[in-house]
């Protein structure tokens, strides 16, 4: 005879009960990150909607954080996860700091994330995050990682739910693919800038989990900026 | 103490030949360094007073209370070592947390005095710990129980009382409380008479500087354990030390 | 790292010795349960919204009285907007037990905090921070409390307002409901709130007397008594049970 | 399944009616006698009126094993918990241990409890624990599958203030209601009756109950 | 030194109600270099002599950074020291991490004190041989504490420690009342007299053996730089606050103390 | 059952001849294709003289906008139309046939048709395919008995009200009219609380966005405002993304002359505009 682990059943009482709900740990929250590196700068950008299903929570959340003066993170996916994983990586600069008296670099953090990640390789952080600072040589840098922890340096990135949307459109316009007679050059920050907020036009146009306005950083070596740009709300 | 210095003196889990533990012994003594703590249970709260010797000016004035409140109804006064003490504290909160996260109401003082009383006994039965420098009174207030206080000794011992003393000046403070009529005091004039009584046993000689602290767990409280209001606090102390003046007065009378 | 959680979990049944499904095991096989899978667990006896918007000077939040079994209207005078303290006030939804215990969670840290009576208060935002923190370890379980819950309070002189899930995915806004609300009510207050960013107390009110209505003529489990929490700089009002006040002449209309 | 066999492998279930009531000196509760194995009664005068204290008693629904279990450790609990108080715990006490392994342990146990008694403090009492481990007293509590189908008579003549007497035949009446339309109820009606004196049992036969509409 | 039998213990209590080897941790804070603590009514000060344990070591770090509103500076042995920032460290993080804000000071020394009295209750562990100055700033003020190795803690005006000390904290006791009225220069430079009222005559505050931390209203936990701590001794340069008395035996430091 | 001898005609209505092929394919782990979805909020209420039927207009496949201003106030009738949510197709496809159905009753009966009968045909339609048609709709118009509101499910049940709401932003639209809509509204204060009844879908729901369209039906008259208010500008340009010439890449040149084999010339002749 087959055996059967019946489910919780509440056999006293005839009135319907409460059905079992299936518990998923992850929720997806939607929003986009985009980051331009340049020689001297880099910045970054996240729409402020955080949402579930066809529902807004709220239309006033950044999702940039900065964990130094030279590094900011962006996050977009899973908020439970990113609440927690900015919390964690705010204490570990804090430790790294007090430890050996210096500010952790950019790309010290960035492999200090790919770390982090990893350690929680069966039971991710459902985040894309991205990671963007100057490095070493005052250049500015573009990490990327998966939920899992693998990481790539780049000079510009579009991720979260209208990543697969932008990144070609970066491609073609930072990246300079598929172009003729064009000067190899790195774009100037206002280029930069004028392309991340017109990207997110675009994305919030037809990505409906991108939209109310995005929040932009821009590091230099002078520090963190920011600005911010309103997008449709519908 | 015909045995010190014989050896036997020299642990809490040691007799000497008379049948004593000299160590819990020696631990009451550091209560005679501290100052004087007085508790008064009258007939619809407790009102605990004392007198907090202040050894640097460089102090700021009103910290390191020696009147803690332990749960919302509970008061605790402790004379001692004050880090000894502040570990009873901790242990009394704890207890007091875990009854209510287990019971649903909060816990009885007389079953937290025991609690408390058996934790500070553990520690005089083994010579790896040292016992406790501190004695501590508990207070409450029921209202349907009436007023409660205890005194919980270094031993471990405790008794409820009406009247109680620990500190410096314990002798001179349970002969002023042995000629009030406890039981009939509320706990406005119980105020009143224990600012007097710690203001009455500090001795100026010894030690210059000290401040008063107050506390009841009464009807008018709702059973809560607080500090006495400001106004009641100042109107205390002013009594206390116009009857001071009046008494060195008449001392004076008298010479 | 951070040793929160343990105080949080419940202790296992049985205590003292081997569990009893260990003495009909094969040896070898692991009586224990494997934490992902264990936990089937589903919210049981439930309410439904809550509401909650800022105005000009303070956080209002609303919740009827109902806890619901299934579709059975059981318990109708279950409370969950709740004071935490003179800076703070709390609002809940979902799971009743899970809320009670979390409530006992709550209302102990603040025991604790009145206890030390050091003159520092826990502030919303840090009372937020903590139930998202004991939210996300008990969702990295498999065991969440089934719960939301919505902070509202006053920190360095402004309204803030901010909830919690499940999950412990997290936000502060200045208009917040859960459940049902987030459909039916907060289309109402965004847009409110839009032409009226300083609402005053009295507007707040009526809009979330009005927001009560809706939920009432459209949410299944919902019922027509509720509560309403407003917390302003003049510390924390609790007012309740009021009365929807229903309007049914619609149905004449209907031929 | 073949229906006519579910008793073979089906835990043993108080479904069941039951109910508890406070009135000025005391508290009045009751409960019917039917325990089943699927559709099988394998005890038709069961008790599920279960003393925990001399003052506290318990009205169990849901499996009998896991409700007899808990009542069991809560009276252990209790009682030691007396002697170290050195008198009578407190209602809300018990309904805190109650609810303590109700909630802690919502996975494993089908169980809903009616926990009633008087105490000093508070005089008599009822709280409710239904499964998944929440409490809240009430003044009037039902439980079990028979409590369905009587809320509306519960609602309709619960009058606050009524005296002992008024309880005991509201309390016959109500579950005399439940066991005429639940199957998993039935059998005798059993009545408590706790107040400072102690506690009075009665037993109403079930040719002895009140008789209602029966087309 | 020896004095009697009831003292190579800490679970002995002496037949006059003493702990000898508490009292004797206390003796070792005395080992250290000098320390001073301070506050107006904005801003906390710590100030400390730095000490090379030889003529080729350098100078020890004697403050450092607990959090972001949170500083200590110590005298006694240096590894109990270390041992207890990192707990200080720890605890400001956990508290950090789930309350999202600094802990108050008060409640860190809390926390600490509870530490260090542990150590003497019991027969297998010894009392921190270690005194503390806490300067923090919350929402009640700035704040100076003092932790001694019997696990009391004080919340202190003003407060000195180590070596030599007692002629610093006649020169506090003297000055303290003025202390709230100042303003965050002066109070560094009273800070620095103290300091400077410890050394023998052949010594001088120098940017290489002073540190100064301050932690205040607007600004975060800052340990000075050099160049800071050089500009900020030049405001008491030619001062002398030493007492009179002019024999001050040098120690011997072959201890790992500072 | 097929025949030897003459050619199948294919039979009227849905065919269903690839289901078993599609399930078996599923089970197999081939995603199913997306239908264009109109996450939508729709909503009719009763004026004073009339009904106003209201829509927003985006269409959605799973979180990507498909359409920005689709339509989704359908024609019936002269006298009618309908909102449609749900399945952009069915939706579409069931209110064309009813259309025609109706105009087909109109001609055989020679009156207007009632709103009800339009209610009833949906209702039955609906009904037959169990949901399967997933087509929720709203129908408003006005005939000789007055002006009337149905709310249609896809399973085919109907209730009728004096102001209904349906798609996902339903109980955003539904808590506007709730707390706003009264008996006897003027047009302009009917046509406000639609629009701000769409308005409160396309701000709260995901699902809903861009414009506002309206239709207004009055006894012999009808308004249908396409674009009634345009919730959502969209954002402009920071930057020119023009290319310069040469930036395609040429692969490979090849020029082929035209062959001229005939030339032969029109005359056009001029218009004559002189009367």
């Amino acid at each position: 005879m087959a055996s059967v682990v019946p489910r919780p059943h509440y056999p006293d009482y005839s009135t319907a009960a409460p059905v079992n709900h299936h518990f998923s740990p992850y929720a997806d929250n939607g929003g986009s990150i985009v980051a331009i590196a340049g020689d001297d700068y880099v910045v970054i950008g996240g729409d402020t909607r955080l949402s579930t299903g066809f529902q807004i929570y709220t239309r006033q959340q950044s999702k940039l954080f900065s964990l130094s003066k030279t590094t900011v993170l962006g996050c977009a996916g899973c908020w439970c996860d990113t609440l927690t994983l900015t919390r964690l990586l705010s204490a570990r600069m804090q430790m790294y700091e007090q430890e050996h008296n210096k500010v952790m670099s950019t790309p010290a953090a960035a492999q200090m994330l790919s770390t982090v990640l990893y350690y929680k390789r069966f039971f991710p952080y459902y985040i894309s995050n991205m990671l963007v600072g100057l490095d070493n040589d005052g250049k500015g840098c573009v990490y990327s990682y998966d939920p899992i922890g693998h990481c790539e340096r780049s000079n510009y990135r579009a991720g979260g739910s209208a990543g697969a949307l932008l990144q070609p459109l970066l491609d073609n316009q930072v990246g300079m693919k598929n172009m003729q007679n064009i000067k190899d050059e790195s774009i100037p920050l206002e280029r930069a800038l004028a392309i991340i907020k017109d990207v997110f036009v675009s994305a919030a146009e037809r990505d409906i989990y991108t939209g109310d306005g995005i929040h932009i950083n821009i590091i230099t070596k002078d520090g963190i900026k920011s600005d911010s740009f309103p997008l449709r709300k519908d | 103490m015909s045995s010190i210095g014989t050896g036997y003196d020299l642990s809490a889990s040691q007799f000497s030949p008379d049948g004593r533990v000299f160590q819990v012994e020696y631990a009451v003594k550091a209560l005679e360094n501290s100052g004087t703590v007085i508790g008064l249970k009258g007939k619809d709260g407790v009102v605990f007073a004392i007198e907090k010797l202040v050894t640097s000016k460089l102090y700021e004035p009103g910290a390191n209370r020696r009147i803690f409140t332990v749960d919302k109804h509970i008061g605790m006064a402790v004379c001692g070592l004050i880090a000894d003490a502040r570990q009873i504290v901790d242990i009394a909160r704890r207890e007091a947390a875990n009854y209510r996260s287990q019971y649903g109401v909060r816990i009885p003082l007389k079953y937290l005095n025991d609690r408390v009383s058996m934790y500070m006994h553990a520690y005089t039965l083994y010579s790896a710990v040292r016992p406790y420098g501190c004695s501590v009174i508990l207070s409450s207030y029921d209202c349907t129980d009436g007023p409660a206080m205890y005194l919980i000794d270094p031993s471990g011992v405790s008794y409820g009382y009406h009247g109680c003393a620990v500190g410096k000046a314990k002798q001179a403070a349970k002969t002023e409380i042995e000629k009030l009529k406890l039981t009939n005091m509320s706990t406005q004039e119980l105020v009143k008479e224990a600012a007097k009584i710690i203001y009455l046993v500090h001795d100026e000689l010894k030690d210059k500087n000290f401040e008063l602290e107050l506390s009841w767990v009464c009807a008018d409280t709702n059973g809560n354990h607080e500090r006495v209001p400001e106004s009641v606090f100042t109107e205390a102390e002013k009594c206390a030390k116009q009857a001071m003046d009046a008494e060195s007065d008449s001392d004076g009378e008298d010479m | 790292m951070f040793n929160t959680v343990d105080a949080y979990s419940a202790p296992p049944l049985w205590k003292n010795g081997p569990s009893p499904c260990a003495f009909h095991n094969f040896p070898g096989t692991n009586c224990e349960n494997n934490d992902f899978t264990q936990h089937s667990q589903a919210p049981v006896t439930t309410a439904t919204s809550v509401i909650a918007f800022t105005f000009n000077t303070g956080v209002i939040i609303g919740g009827d009285l109902l806890a619901s079994y299934g579709s059975l209207a059981r318990y109708r005078n279950c409370p969950r907007v709740m004071k935490v303290n003179d800076n703070i006030i709390m609002g809940a939804g979902g799971d009743y037990a899970d809320f009670q215990y979390v409530k006992d969670l709550v209302d102990q840290k603040i025991i604790e905090e009145d206890c030390l009576d050091d003159g520092f208060k826990l502030k919303p935002r840090s009372l937020y921070c903590w139930l998202t923190r004991i939210m996300y370890n008990r969702r990295s379980r498999f065991d969440p409390f089934w719960n939301n819950f919505v902070v509202g309070g006053i920190q360095e002189g402004l309204p803030f307002l901010g909830t919690v899930d499940k999950l412990g995915t997290a936000y502060e806004d200045n208009a917040i409901c859960t459940g049902y609300g987030a459909h039916l009510a907060l289309p109402l207050i965004r847009d409110a709130l839009e032409k009226n960013p300083l609402m005053s107390e009295e507007e707040a009110k009526a809009l979330l007397t009005k927001c009560m209505e809706v939920l009432f003529y459209r949410d299944a489990r919902s019922y027509p008594k509720y509560q309403i929490g407003v917390i302003t700089d003049d510390g924390v009002k609790i007012e309740g049970p009021l009365e929807v006040s229903q309007k049914w002449d619609l149905a004449h209309m209907i031929h | 399944m073949d229906c006519s066999t579910d008793w073979l492998n089906a835990p043993e279930s108080t479904g069941t009616s039951i109910m508890a009531v406070e009135f000025n000196g005391g508290v009045v509760i009751g409960a019917d006698s039917r325990s089943t194995t699927g559709a099988y009664i394998a005890n038709r005068v069961s008790d599920k009126l279960t003393k925990v204290t001399d003052q506290i008693y318990c009205c169990r629904s849901g499996s009998a094993a896991d409700t007899q279990a808990i009542a069991d450790v809560v009276a252990y609990h209790l009682n030691f918990h007396a002697m170290e108080l050195g008198e009578p715990p407190l209602v809300e006490t018990g309904a805190a241990v109650f609810r303590e392994l109700c909630y802690n342990y919502r996975d494993s146990l089908v169980a809903g409890i009616l926990v009633a008694g008087w105490d000093r403090k508070k005089g008599g009492q009822v709280y409710s624990i239904p499964i998944g481990g929440m409490c809240v007293r009430q003044a009037v509590s039902i439980g079990g599958s028979g409590s369905s189908y009587v809320y509306g008579y519960v609602d309709a003549n619960f009058k606050p203030g009524m005296d002992k007497e008024e309880c005991v035949s509201f309390v016959i009446k109500t579950l005399s209601l439940a066991m005429a339309r639940d199957g998993s109820s039935g059998g005798v009606v059993r009545v408590g009756i706790i107040t400072p004196e102690g506690v009075e049992r009665r037993v109403v036969l079930g040719t002895e109950l009140p008789k209602f509409y029966e087309g | 030194m020896f004095r009697n039998s009831y003292d190579y213990d800490v679970t002995i209590w002496s037949p006059q109600g003493r702990l000898f080897q508490v009292e004797y941790a206390i003796e070792a804070v005395k080992f250290g270099s000098a320390i001073v603590g301070l506050k107006n009514t904005t801003d906390a000060v710590l100030v400390s002599l730095k000490k090379a344990s030889s003529d080729l070591a350098a100078f020890k770090k004697k403050i450092i950074e607990i959090d972001e509103y949170l500083g200590v500076t110590y005298s006694g042995l240096t590894a109990d020291a270390k041992l207890l920032t990192r707990f200080l460290r720890n605890e400001c993080l956990s508290y950090r991490y789930t309350e999202n804000v600094c802990i108050p000071a008060e409640r860190l020394l809390e926390k600490l004190s509870r530490k260090m009295h542990v150590a003497t209750q019991r027969y297998d562990q010894r009392p921190f041989g270690v005194g503390m100055l806490v300067a923090g700033f919350d929402s009640k003020g700035p704040h100076i504490y003092e932790a001694c190795p019997s696990g009391t803690f004080f919340n202190c005006k003003a407060m000195t420690l180590g070596g030599r000390c007692q002629s610093a904290r006649t020169y506090l006791e003297k000055n303290f009342s003025s202390f709230p009225d100042c303003n965050l220069e002066e109070i560094i430079k009273h800070g620095l007299r103290a300091l400077q009222s410890t050394l023998p005559k052949n010594l001088n505050l120098t940017n290489q053996n002073v540190s100064i931390g301050v932690v205040g209203a607007d600004c975060e936990f800052k340990i000075f730089s050099d160049e800071e701590v050089y500009n900020h001794l030049l405001l008491i340069e030619g001062e002398n606050h030493r007492p009179d008395c002019d024999e001050f035996d040098e120690e011997d430091d072959n201890n790992e103390v500072s | 059952m097929a025949m030897v001898l003459a050619p199948e005609i294919p039979e009227s209505g849905f065919s269903f001849e690839n289901c078993k092929r599609n399930a078996d394919l599923t089970k197999k782990g081939f995603a199913v294709p997306k239908a264009t979805k109109t996450g939508t909020t729709i909503v009719g209420i009763i004026y004073k003289d009339g009904v106003i039927l209201g829509a927003d207009t985006r269409a959605t496949e799973d979180t990507t906008v498909a359409d920005k201003n689709c339509m989704k106030i359908h024609y019936l009738a002269a006298n009618m139309y309908c909102c449609g949510a749900g399945t952009a197709a069915d939706t579409e496809k069931t209110n064309a046939m009813i259309a025609s159905q109706l105009e087909l009753h109109r001609l055989n009966t020679n009156r207007v048709v009632p709103v009800v009968t339009a209610n009833q045909m949906l209702r039955q339609y609906l009904f037959r395919y169990q949901g399967y048609i997933g087509a929720a709709l709203i129908l408003g118009g006005v005939d000789n008995t007055g002006p009337h509101i149905y709310s249609i499910f896809p399973h085919g049940s109907t209730d009728k009200l004096p102001y209904a709401t349906m798609g996902s932003g339903s109980l955003a639209a539904m808590a506007v009219f709730e707390s706003r809509w009264k008996p006897n509204l003027t047009e302009e204060e009917g046509k406000q609380v639609v629009r701000d009844a769409i308005a409160a879908g396309i701000f709260n729901d995901l699902g809903s966005g861009s414009n506002v369209d309206l239709c207004v039906i009055r006894k012999g008259s009808v308004d249908y405002l396409r674009t009634y208010d345009e919730a959502n500008k969209k954002g402009v340009r920071q930057a020119s993304y023009r290319y310069p010439k040469g930036t395609t890449a040429v692969l490979s040149t090849k020029v082929k002359n035209v062959v001229v084999e005939e030339v032969s010339v029109r005359h056009i002749e001029e218009m004559d505009t002189s009367s």
